[in-house]
C-alpha cells in the first residue's frame, strides 16, 4: 500500500500543530518519522487513521483520495496503529484485550472463545511472547502490555503498520524480538511507520527517515545517506554537540544506603549505596524489579524487610511524605499518571511538594512561591509562556523538566529518577543530563533507573544491574559495558 | 515460586468472586438461628418476590456501573412508566400490552439520560440527577399527585405480580429469567464486551472504534426498561400505580450491584454479584423483620453491614 | 396461579396459646403514627396480647412487604395503617387468602376484605377547619392552604373536606405542598407571603406544616391564623401560648385502641361496623386545657 | 497572533467563571420579570436566609468533590448532628456551647466518612451512602422518631437561627462569614492547594509527599462540620430538632456544587461558584413558589434548568 499525505494542517482550538506537512510511505518499507516531544508526529498519525479529522490537506492511498471517518475503517482498510499511549483494558484478561471490538462471532452474535484463543496463541508464538492468555493485563508489566499491543495490531492482516513509540517501555531483548518481526513484516510487503526518540534503533531498522519540525516537513531521506547528528540537526533546528555532556564523579560519603531490602514475592536481600555527588546507574530487564525497589524505598508500597539509612541514620519509611521529608525525591516513569497534576498550572505543580517552605502563619506567602517558581523555570529552561500555564499544554520533554523542577526544589539529598528520559526527545535529553550533572556537582546523590543502555553508560558513575529482583552484579565506570550489562541482567555471571 | 504465585491469586480471584455469595450464606445462617421461620417454603418465596424488584433494577444498573457511569433517576423512571402503563390500563388497552409499551418507554427515558450524557457530554451523575426531578415531576402532573386504580381484573396481568408458576412467584421467575438473558449478554456477546471495555478504558475504547456513544444510549436504555419492568410488577403487586413509587430505589440498587462486588468506577464486575447483592439486601430486610427489630434500628443496621461487607470485600482484594 | 403453592402454605393452628396482633404502620417518623402504636401496644397489654410492629416508612411497595413478613411471623390478626388504600389491596387479599382477619387504621383498603376500618373522618376534618376559618375571618377572606405529601390520601381527603367550604366561601389565593414537614412549612409560607401580603388565614394538612408557617409567620411580624390538623403535644402548647389558633385533633390512641377490640371481636367470632369512627375535635385556645 | 490567543483565552477563562454568576442574574431578571414582589428587600432578605442551610452544606460538599469525592450524608449528619444538639440543650446546657459540641460531633461524624474511605479503603459514594443510611437511624433511634422541642428561649439561640443583624438575616450572615473563610482556606493554605492537588492526581500528590488520608480525613470533617452548622440554624429556625430534616439535602448541596461549575471529577472548580449555584437553586425555589408554580412543575422546571445550565457549562468549555 502506498500512502502520500500533502500539505496537512491541524489545529486544536487556537494551538496550530500541523502547518502543512508532507510525508510519502511506499510499499513494505520501514519510515522512521523523527521529530522533537511535541512537533506533532502522534497527532499526524491519529489524522491519517481517522482518530482526528484534518483541517486541510490530501491524503492519497494507492492513488486514490481517502479519509477515514473513524479508527475503525482505517483498520479495515489495512492501516493499524500501535498507540504511544498504551490502550490496554486493565481489568480484561490478555486474551479479551487482544480482541477488543473484533470478537469472532456465531451466527447467534455470540462471542467465539475458542477461535480466539487459536489466533491469540499462533500470534503469540509469532512474537516468541509468552504472556497467559487469562492473565488479567492490569497484572502484565509495562513491557508485556506493549507487546500485547503489537500483538493486537499483527492479528488484522494490515498492510500498513503505525508503531508510535513501541520500544520506549520495551528493553533491548523484546526490542530485538520486534525487530525481528519487522523484518519479516517488511519481507511480506508490509509497510512500517516507525516513531521513536532512540536514534540506534532508526539506524538499525529503517529504511528512510523523514524529520518534522514545528509542524513542518523537514525533509525525507533515505537512512544511508544521512547520520547522526545531521538527523539531529534538522530536528532541533541547530547543531547538537555531544550527546551525553562530561561528567567529572566526585562522589562523597554515602547518603543513602539499603541493607537487605525485601518485599515478599517481588524482590529480595537488596544491597546498595548512593554517595554524595554520584551517579548510580539501575539496569535490568523489563519486569526484573527495579521500580518496584525505588517504589519501596520512597514509602509507595508500604511494609518491607530489610533496613533503610540516611546520613548513616536509620530510618523508618512508612510513606512518601516521611520520605520527602528525609530528603528523597522520585521522579516516576509514569510522568503523566504519577508526576503531574496535569490540570494545575506549572507553578503548582513546582511549588506542590515545598509548600511548606513558603508558608507563614498557615498562608501561603504567594510573592515567595512565584519567585521560587520562576527561578526553577529558569534553571530549567522548561520552555512556556508563563507559569500560569496548565502541565497538560506542554510536550512531553517540558513536563520531566517540570517533575524535575519540582524535585530539585525541596533541595534533596538522594534524587531517584526512574526512566527519566523516556519518550523524550534528543534536544531536550541532553538538558536533562546536564542537570543530572548540575544537581551531583551540589552534592545530590543520583539513582537512575533506565532501560536505555546507552544512557545508563554515559552517565552512571556506577552501574547496578538488577536480575528477578536481586542485584546481580555492580560494575564501576570504567569496567561497565553493553554486553557485560546484559549479560548480569539475564542472570549470567561477570569475573571481576 | 511462579506457580505458587499463581496458585495463590487464583484462589484471590475464586474467593472474590465467591465472597458476596459467602456473606449471603452466612447472613441466612444468622438469621434463621434467630427465627426459624426465615427457612418456611413460604418465606423463602416471599423473599424472592420482594428482592425482584430491587433486582432487576440492579441489572440495569450494573450495565450502567460497568460503563463507569450511574443511574439516579431508575426510580423516577419506574414511577413514571408505572403511571402511563396504568393509564393505558385504565382507558381500555390490553393489560400485557400496555405493560409492554410502558416498558419501552421506560426505554426511551434512559435514552434520554444516555443522549445527555454522551452527545449533552453531562457527568452522570448530574444528568440523571437533573432527570430524576423531572421524571418524578411528570409522574405527578400526570397522576395530579393521585394513585391511578380501577386497573381492571385481567388475570394474566393479576399473574405478572402476584401469582405464581409451578409453585413459584412470577415476579422471581421474571428476575430469573431476566438474569439469564442479561447474563449472556454480557459475558457472551460483542455488546457486553464493549460495556467493559468502555468502563475500563474509554479513551481506548474509542481508539478501538467503539462506538461509545451508541453502547453508552443503549446501556442506560436497558436500564430505563428494566426499571419500567420492576414497575409493572409494581404496579400489578400494588394493583394501582404510585406517584411516588420507586422513591430511593437507587440507592437499594446501587447497594446491590455493590455489595455483588461491582467496582464503581467500572470496568469490573458480574451480573450474577449482583442479584446475590439484591437476595442479600432483601434477605436482611425481611430477617430484620422476622426478628422484629425496630425500623430505626433496621436502619442502623442495613448501614453497618454495608460496611463490612464492603470491607471484607476490601480485605480480600488487598 | 395466585394462590401460594400448598406445600409452602403454612401449617395452620398456630393460634394455640397468647393471641399475636400484628401491626403495619405507614410510618414512625411521625408523632400522630406513633401514638397510635402506642394506643395500639396499651390495649393488647391489657388484654394479653403480643404485638409485632413493622414500619413502612411511607413506601406502599415496603408495606406489600412488611405484611408477608407479618403474616409469616404467625400473627392472628392483622392491624394495617395503609401508606395507600389502593397499594394495599393487594396484601389484604393475600391475608385473605391465608384467612387472616385484617382491620384497617385511619386509612381504608380498595379492595380485599377488612373487617372494619376505625379512623377519623378526614374530610369531616377539613369541612371543621375551613368552617372555623369562616368563623373567624368571615367569608370571602383571602386564605393559603399548605397541602401535605402529594398523593397521600389525608392530603386528598382534608384538602378535599377544606375545599367543601372555601370553594364556596372563601378565596384560596396560594396553594403548595410542604410535604408535611415542618422545614418546608416554614420556607414555603415564607415565600406565599412574599407573593401575596394580604393572606389572613392559613390551612395546613397537618400539624407539622403548621407550626413550620406560624416561624415565617412569626417572623414577618404579621397576625395571620393558622389552623394544623392532627392536635399533637407541639401544637397544643403552641395553642397554649397563643401561637397556633387552633388544630381539628384526631386521637390517634383511641384509634389504636378500638382498632384492637375491632380485632379482638373478629377473633371471637362477634359481628363488627364496617367503619368504627374516632371522633375529631377542634381545639382552639379556649379548650386547649380539657 | 499569539496574544489574541492569550487575549482569547483568558476572555474564555473569565467567563467559564461567570458562567454560573450570569445565569443567576438571568434568572433573577425573568423571575422579578413574572413577579415584581420577588425585588422587595424583604424577600431578598428571607431568599438569602433560606439558601444559607444549602450553601453551607455545599460549602463542605466543595471541598469534598474537589478531592474528587462525594458525601451524601450530608443530610443525616444534620439530622444527627441537630438532634443531638437539641437534646443538649433540652437537658439544660447553654445553647450555643450545645451547638458548639453540636458541630464538633458532625466533624467527628464526617471523620468517620474519612477513614472509612482513607483507612477502609472504601469507594466515598458507598461509605456515606451508609452512613446516610446508619446516621439517620441513629437518629431516629435517639429521637423516637418524634421531634424534639423545648428547647427553651435563649435570646441568643433565638437569633442564630431567626434574628436580624445590621438588618441582615444572621443565617445569611454565617453564611458569607463562612465564605469567607473558607475562601481563604481553599486558596491561600496549603491545605486547599492540598485538597485541589489530591482531586487532580492523587498519585501525584501522593508521591509528593501530601499525607493523603489526613487531608481526605480532614475535608470529610470539614463537611460534617459544616452541616452540623446548617443543623443548627435549623434548629433554631423550627425552634425544634426533626429527626426526618435533611432528607435529600445531599442532593441540593451537590446540585448548587455542579451549577457552580465544580467537576465532579475533581481538582477543578471554585467555592464562589458553589454560593451562586446555592443562589440559583434558592432563587428557583423562591421564585417558583412566588410565581405560583404547581409544586409538581417546578420539579420539572428544576431538572430542565439543571440540564440547561451544565449544558451551556459544557458548550462554553468546548
Ligand atoms: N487532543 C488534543 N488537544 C489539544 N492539543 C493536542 C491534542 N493532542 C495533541 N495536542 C498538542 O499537539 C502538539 C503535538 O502533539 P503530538 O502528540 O502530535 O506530538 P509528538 O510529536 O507525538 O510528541 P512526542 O514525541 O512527545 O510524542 C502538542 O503541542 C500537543 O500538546
Ligand atoms: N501494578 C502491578 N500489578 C501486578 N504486578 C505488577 C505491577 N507492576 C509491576 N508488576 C510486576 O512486578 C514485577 C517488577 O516490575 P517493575 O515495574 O519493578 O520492573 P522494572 O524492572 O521497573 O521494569 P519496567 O521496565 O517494566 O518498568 C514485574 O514482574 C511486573 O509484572
Ligand atoms: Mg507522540
Ligand atoms: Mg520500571
Amino acid at each position: 500500500m502506498k500512502i502520500s499525505m500533502e500539505n496537512i494542517h491541524k489545529a486544536f482550538g487556537t494551538n496550530q500543530v500541523l502547518e502543512g506537512v508532507d510525508m510519502e510511505i511506499k510499499d513494505g518499507e520501514v519510515h522512521a518519522l523523527m521529530g522533537e516531544n511535541g512537533a506533532g508526529k502522534s497527532t499526524l498519525m491519529k489524522i491519517l487513521t481517522g482518530l482526528h479529522q484534518k483541517d486541510e490537506g490530501t491524503f492519497t492511498i494507492d492513488g486514490e483520495e481517502k479519509t477515514f471517518a473513524n479508527p475503525k475503517e482505517a483498520e479495515q482498510f489495512g492501516i493499524a496503529f500501535i498507540h504511544q499511549e498504551l490502550n490496554v483494558w486493565p481489568d480484561l484478561t490478555v486474551l479479551e484485550n487482544l480482541f477488543i471490538n473484533k470478537e469472532p462471532v456465531t451466527k447467534f452474535g455470540l462471542i467465539q472463545t475458542k477461535k480466539m484463543k487459536a489466533i491469540a496463541n499462533e500470534q503469540f508464538e509469532k512474537l516468541a511472547v509468552s504472556i497467559p492468555l487469562h492473565k488479567e493485563a492490569g497484572e502484565c508489566s509495562v513491557g508485556e502490555q506493549q507487546m500485547i499491543e503489537i500483538a493486537k495490531a499483527l492479528m488484522t492482516d494490515a498492510k500498513v503498520i503505525i508503531m508510535d513509540e513501541p520500544s520506549a517501555a520495551l528493553t533491548d531483548r523484546e526490542i530485538e524480538k520486534l525487530f525481528d518481526v519487522i523484518r519479516s513484516l517488511k519481507a511480506s510487503g508490509v509497510s512500517i511507520v516507525y516513531i521513536s526518540h532512540r536514534m540506534e534503533e532508526i539506524f538499525t531498522i529503517c529504511d528512510r527517515i523523514t524529520v518534522m519540525r514545528d509542524g513542518h516537513t523537514v525533509d525525507t531521506t533515505p537512512i544511508p545517506e544521512t547520520s547522526f547528528d545531521d538527523v539531529v540537526r534538522k530536528m532541533v533546528g541547530r547543531e547538537l554537540t555531544d550527546r551525553f555532556p562530561e561528567r567529572t564523579p566526585d562522589s562523597g560519603e554515602a547518603v543513602l544506603e539499603v541493607k537487605g531490602l525485601g518485599r515478599k514475592g517481588v524482590f529480595q536481600d537488596v544491597n546498595f549505596n548512593a554517595r554524595a555527588g554520584e551517579i548510580v546507574g539501575v539496569a535490568g530487564l523489563m519486569g526484573a524489579g527495579r521500580t518496584e525497589i525505588m517504589r519501596t524505598l520512597f514509602g509507595l508500597d508500604g511494609k518491607y524487610d530489610g533496613e533503610i539509612f540516611v546520613n548513616g541514620q536509620k530510618v523508618d519509611v512508612k510513606n512518601p511524605s516521611q520520605a520527602v521529608k528525609l530528603g528523597l525525591g522520585f521522579i516516576t516513569e509514569d510522568r503523566k499518571g504519577e508526576g503531574l497534576v496535569l490540570d494545575f498550572p506549572i507553578k503548582d505543580n513546582i511549588a506542590l511538594p515545598s509548600l511548606r517552605s513558603f508558608t507563614k502563619n498557615s498562608l501561603i506567602q504567594e510573592k515567595e512561591e512565584q519567585e521560587f517558581v520562576d527561578l526553577l523555570i529558569k534553571r530549567l529552561t522548561v520552555k512556556t509562556e508563563s507559569s500560569k500555564t496548565e502541565a497538560k499544554n506542554l510536550s512531553g520533554g517540558n513536563q520531566q523538566k517540570v517533575v524535575i523542577a519540582k524535585w530539585i526544589g525541596i533541595g534533596p539529598k538522594v534524587l531517584i529518577l526512574d526512566e527519566p528520559t523516556r519518550g523524550v526527545d534528543v534536544g531536550a535529553k541532553r538538558e536533562i543530563y546536564q542537570l543530572m550533572n548540575e544537581l551531583t556537582d551540589r552534592g545530590v546523590a543520583i539513582i537512575m533507573v533506565s532501560s536505555e543502555l546507552p544512557e545508563v553508560l554515559g552517565m552512571s558513575d556506577r552501574v547496578l544491574v538488577v536480575h528477578e529482583g536481586t542485584i546481580a552484579g555492580e560494575l564501576n565506570r570504567e569496567e561497565a559495558d553493553q554486553e557485560k550489562i546484559m549479560t548480569l541482567a539475564t542472570g549470567g555471571q561477570v569475573n571481576g | 515460586m511462579d506457580s505458587a504465585i499463581k496458585g495463590a491469586k487464583q484462589v484471590g480471584n475464586i474467593t472474590q468472586k465467591l465472597g458476596p455469595f459467602v456473606g449471603l450464606l452466612a447472613l441466612i445462617v444468622v438469621v434463621s438461628i434467630f427465627n426459624s421461620s426465615f427457612l418456611e417454603p413460604l418465606n423463602l418465596l416471599n423473599l424472592l418476590r420482594q428482592v425482584a424488584i430491587n433486582a432487576l433494577i440492579a441489572y440495569g444498573m450494573t450495565f450502567v456501573i460497568l460503563t463507569g457511569g450511574i443511574d439516579l433517576s431508575v426510580g423516577s423512571v419506574l414511577a413514571l412508566s408505572s403511571a402511563l402503563m396504568a393509564g393505558m390500563m385504565v382507558s381500555g388497552l390490553d393489560p400485557i400490552l400496555a405493560i409492554i409499551i410502558g416498558c419501552l418507554l421506560g426505554a426511551v427515558m434512559g435514552a434520554v439520560n444516555g443522549l445527555l450524557i454522551t452527545k449533552g457530554k453531562m457527568a452522570p451523575f448530574i444528568a440523571t440527577l437533573a432527570t430524576m426531578t423531572m421524571f418524578r415531576g411528570l409522574t405527578l402532573v400526570y397522576t395530579d399527585g393521585n394513585p391511578i386504580t380501577g386497573l381492571g381484573d385481567s388475570y394474566a396481568f393479576q399473574l405478572f405480580g402476584r401469582g405464581y408458576f409451578l409453585g413459584i412467584p412470577v415476579p422471581a421467575i421474571t428476575m430469573f429469567l431476566a438474569f439469564a438473558v442479561l447474563w449472556v449478554i454480557l459475558h457472551k456477546t460483542p455488546f457486553g464486551r464493549k460495556t467493559y471495555a468502555i468502563g475500563g478504558n474509554e479513551k481506548a475504547a474509542l481508539i478501538s472504534g467503539i462506538n461509545v456513544s451508541r453502547v453508552k444510549v443503549m446501556v442506560y436504555s436497558l436500564a430505563g426498561l428494566l426499571s419500567a419492568l420492576a414497575g409493572a410488577i409494581l404496579v400489578s403487586r400494588l394493583d394501582s400505580a404510585q406517584p411516588t413509587a420507586g422513591e430511593a430505589y437507587e440507592l437499594d440498587a446501587i447497594a446491590a450491584v455493590v455489595l455483588g462486588g461491582t467496582s464503581l468506577s467500572g470496568g469490573r464486575g458480574l451480573i450474577i454479584g449482583t442479584l446475590i447483592g439484591a437476595l442479600i439486601i432483601g434477605t436482611l430486610n425481611n430477617g430484620l423483620n422476622l426478628l422484629g427489630v425496630s425500623s430505626f434500628f433496621q436502619m442502623v443496621v442495613k448501614g453497618v453491614v454495608i460496611i463490612i461487607a464492603v470491607l471484607i470485600d476490601r480485605k480480600k482484594a488487598a | 396461579s395466585l394462590q401460594p403453592p400448598e406445600w409452602a402454605k403454612p401449617s395452620s393452628g398456630s393460634g394455640e396459646g397468647d393471641v399475636k396482633v400484628g401491626l403495619s404502620v405507614s410510618t414512625l417518623n411521625n408523632p400522630f403514627f406513633v401514638s397510635m402504636k402506642e394506643g395500639v401496644e396499651q390495649e393488647a397489654e391489657a388484654q394479653g396480647m403480643e404485638v409485632v410492629v413493622v414500619d413502612a416508612q411511607n413506601d406502599a411497595a415496603k408495606q406489600v412487604n412488611d405484611v408477608e413478613d407479618l403474616i409469616q411471623q404467625g400473627v392472628d390478626v392483622l392491624l394495617i395503617n395503609p401508606t395507600d388504600s389502593a397499594a394495599i389491596s393487594t396484601a389484604v387479599q393475600f391475608a385473605n387468602s391465608l384467612g387472616i382477619p385484617v382491620v384497617t387504621l385511619d386509612r381504608s383498603a380498595e379492595k380485599g376484605e377488612v373487617a372494619t376500618l376505625v379512623s377519623s373522618d378526614n374530610e369531616k376534618g377539613g369541612e371543621i377547619a375551613g368552617e372555623y376559618i369562616v368563623e373567624q375571618v368571615g367569608e370571602g377572606a383571602k386564605v393559603a392552604e399548605l397541602e401535605g405529601v402529594p398523593g397521600a390520601s389525608a392530603t386528598r381527603e382534608r384538602g378535599a373536606g377544606f375545599h367543601n367550604i372555601a370553594d364556596e366561601q372563601l378565596d384560596v389565593v396560594a396553594k403548595q405542598t410542604a410535604n408535611f414537614d415542618r422545614t418546608e412549612g416554614l420556607t414555603t409560607m415564607e415565600n406565599m407571603l412574599q407573593g401575596n401580603p394580604d393572606i389572613e388565614a392559613v390551612f395546613a394538612h397537618n400539624d407539622e406544616m403548621a407550626l413550620g408557617a406560624y416561624q415565617a409567620i412569626q417572623s414577618s411580624g404579621r397576625d395571620i391564623l393558622v389552623v394544623g390538623f392532627d392536635g399533637n403535644d407541639d401544637a397544643m402548647s403552641s395553642i397554649k401560648s397563643g401561637n397556633l389558633s387552633a388544630t381539628v385533633a384526631q386521637q390517634p390512641i383511641e384509634i389504636g385502641k378500638l382498632a384492637v377490640q375491632a380485632g379482638d371481636d373478629v377473633l371471637q367470632g362477634n359481628e363488627v361496623e364496617d367503619t368504627i369512627p374516632v371522633p375529631l375535635k377542634l381545639v382552639t385556645e379556649e379548650n386547649v386545657e380539657e
